[in-house]
């Protein structure tokens, strides 16, 4: 069992190892968030925010947030050098058109074949799918940024996904902080372990059948 | 020529209950307040409300849905809007999700004279429900229909006395295309400047599209 | 019949008195260019080109062209205080969305339901359409200025266009040298002629039935 | 990070013969004469060329028509240039006319991810031949299939090092929505800024969808 304010991080600084130096990148509300902070030495990605903006830095010093430089969750951001805005039209634009090396995101469920399910629980919780199905159906890769577990210690890998799904493109890579899959067509490979953990524990924690990479290694902390 | 420049008050008085509002903003972040402030001096009611989002309860489109203004809100997300969700769930009030980008083109197409989209969003879960869709070089389209509606309410940061547009950073989201989508644009303007005082190049939307400008807190 | 070096001039101040102040037109190429030169006095329009602007001014004096303030005829113009540029999916835009409230054109034909035909000759001259489809088909207004007859002293206004037709939208109006016709539901409707012609010759210079207007009156020259 | 500036040289060895090629400009006005310049210094050809149109025979795209580097231009009108008709009419080029505001909507479509538009822009003309129509609230739209290209080719005005893009006014025309439908986009610049250079909100086309720069006469 992985405690739980180790996962954040955990997560963060495997998925920020995905990157390659320049790539545009989406990061979801949440845990992908955390990802920018945890770039190695040498990685500059440019972060894409929905509502307009390329090149968005971080959170402004106090008394210097400016009231119309925000990023999509309506947090105060700032302008790295060689930032650019942008309207809606345009935004989604680079996220349809393919122009997006990668989208990271939360999730509720990711089924066996990498569906994913991350707006709304009918009945109970519809925030809406905002900007997230245009996100997954667009960008070049689409990595779910997740706990291994929901707050009820469910699995969210499931065999098929019974909450309504964001899109029929299928996810390209699930980061956890168990365990790291990649999707491929004949459905989930797990390609890194935790060393706190173990494959048996991981098959316990999740309600799919994966595969194993055969060159399956430890996640590098 | 006509005059665009009007007061608050013209401006509430030429918007009835029961019409459809395109309303501009992010969060609220792009929001004309003051139109949606002097709206709420007044008992107007029953509108149909196009946005990004409904915002917080008490901000921007927010203050609408929290004094049950709205019938219908077509958004793509009501997150941060817990009483929205209220609403919503009690039966108050329609709520139509839209996925931001599709949400976004539907209402550039109005403006453009298109019949609507083609996207690939939305193909093969429960948005595609009821829509014709299409095969195009192998590929599966949606086929969503153009969204225009009476009114456009907008947020900009610089005009000039004919009515041409600049916005503030994030501010521009969906006030752009917005602008050609409605029967009569309404800017709510930080900035008046002379005809001549925008270089040609920096002006976002022409002045063609817009109707009548209100002067902001900052102008 | 009206001389030939008469009849643009003609032509030109006719249209120019169909504008109401604060009017956004597109003027076509040839005799619509004439029209803004034209304006009575009080009444200002704003230019729309469908190259990407907004508030096209008169060509600059000598020596003042600016390589990239160019009109659709590849001429240089000038910008009006007020003008704005944008790219041609706006201007386009602005065409089809219905933001004009005007477009001037001239033409190969009208026929006597006020469709037009401008943009080929099939087998002879297959200039393109350009925007003429587009500005037919989205302009509030279409209004074509032409001379009554070709150079062959053939009747442009026909019974039944035999060229490609460029948009099944109807004119809204149609001015010669001779004649102004309002199109209506049920065809063509002679509103004035020229003070040098005839209702006979007009008929005489015209291949297609039209109703005259009861009010019919000489045009003001 | 990879350098986005490379030389004429290197811009040609890249374009191989046969290519698919939006070419920004109108009549000239926005087209990349240096790039046409040098591809002409080599002896490719059989390209296929979208653009606006072909501009003069001794002119940008006209360029090109005239030395036979073009099997086929999608284009809406070539009325300022008798060496293309002349050769459409020869046979030896192909010449599809498309409507300007149809060819510009269909290259955004291509850029932005959509599988076409629905434009009432053609309907009841020759356009329509052989497209499928759509009814939608009553009205008739053609569909008209999205348009990408292997290269566009681009003028512009300014550019910092990470490829963010401005346009000289008329110039802008078709270059913006150009930078998204190629497989590879490459600006020919006026002047190079430093990064930072730019206001964020001055930029037109983001670096995200630009490829390459190349520097022009000017910078």
């Amino acid at each position: 069992m992985i405690a739980e304010d180790k996962a954040k991080g955990y997560i963060a600084r495997r998925v920020a190892k995905e990157f390659k130096d320049g790539d545009v990148v989406n990061l979801g509300i949440g845990i992908p968030t955390l990802v920018a902070n945890c770039l190695p030495p040498g990685i500059q990605i440019f972060l894409h925010s929905e509502n307009g903006l390329l090149g968005m830095g971080p959170i402004p010093p106090e008394g210097y947030e400016h009231p119309n430089i925000r990023n999509a969750g309506s947090s105060s951001v700032s302008f790295l050098p060689g930032g650019a805005i942008f309207d809606s039209a345009v935004s989604f634009g680079l996220i349809r058109g393919g122009h997006l090396d990668a989208t990271v995101l939360g999730a509720l469920e990711v089924d066996e074949k990498g569906h994913l399910a991350n707006w709304m629980v009918p009945g109970k919780m519809i925030p809406g799918m905002g900007g997230a199905m245009d996100l997954v159906t667009g960008a070049k890769r689409v990595i779910v940024a997740m706990t291994h577990v929901n707050k009820n210690g469910s699995p969210k890998i499931v065999k098929t996904c019974l909450l309504p799904l964001t899109s029929i493109r299928k996810v390209d890579l699930i980061v956890t902080e168990y365990a790291v899959f990649r999707v491929e067509d004949t459905g989930l490979v797990l390609i890194e372990y935790s060393e706190e953990s173990s494959v048996e524990e991981i098959k316990g924690l999740t309600a799919a059948h994966f595969d194993i990479d055969p060159r399956l290694k430890t996640i590098e902390r | 020529m006509k005059k665009k420049l009007i007061t608050l008050h013209e401006f509430s008085e030429r918007i009835p209950s029961g019409a459809t509002l395109l309303i501009g903003g992010f969060l609220g972040d792009g929001t004309p307040d003051l139109l949606i402030d002097e709206i709420l001096k007044t008992d107007k009611g029953g509108f149909t409300v196009i946005a990004n989002d409904t915002a917080f309860p008490d901000q921007g489109i927010g203050k609408l849905i929290s004094q049950k203004r709205v019938k219908k809100a077509i958004v793509s997300h009501i997150g941060t809007n817990p009483e929205t969700q209220k609403q919503m769930i009690e039966g108050s009030l329609i709520v139509e999700l839209i996925p931001q980008g599709t949400l976004a083109e539907r209402i550039r197409a109005g403006g453009f004279g298109l019949g609507g989209i083609l996207t690939p969003t939305g193909i093969g879960t429960i948005v595609e429900n009821g829509k014709p869709k299409l095969h195009i070089d192998g590929k599966e389209y949606l086929v969503e229909s153009a969204i225009k509606a009476d009114f456009a309410l907008l947020k900009a940061k610089k005009a000039d006395f004919y009515g041409n547009l600049t916005f503030a950073y994030t501010a521009r989201n969906f006030n752009t295309f917005m602008a050609f989508a409605a029967n009569c644009t309404i800017a709510e303007i930080d900035e008046l400047v002379p005809i001549g005082g925008l270089n040609p190049e920096e002006v976002v939307v022409p002045h063609a599209v817009v109707d009548c400008l209100i002067r902001g807190n900052r102008s």
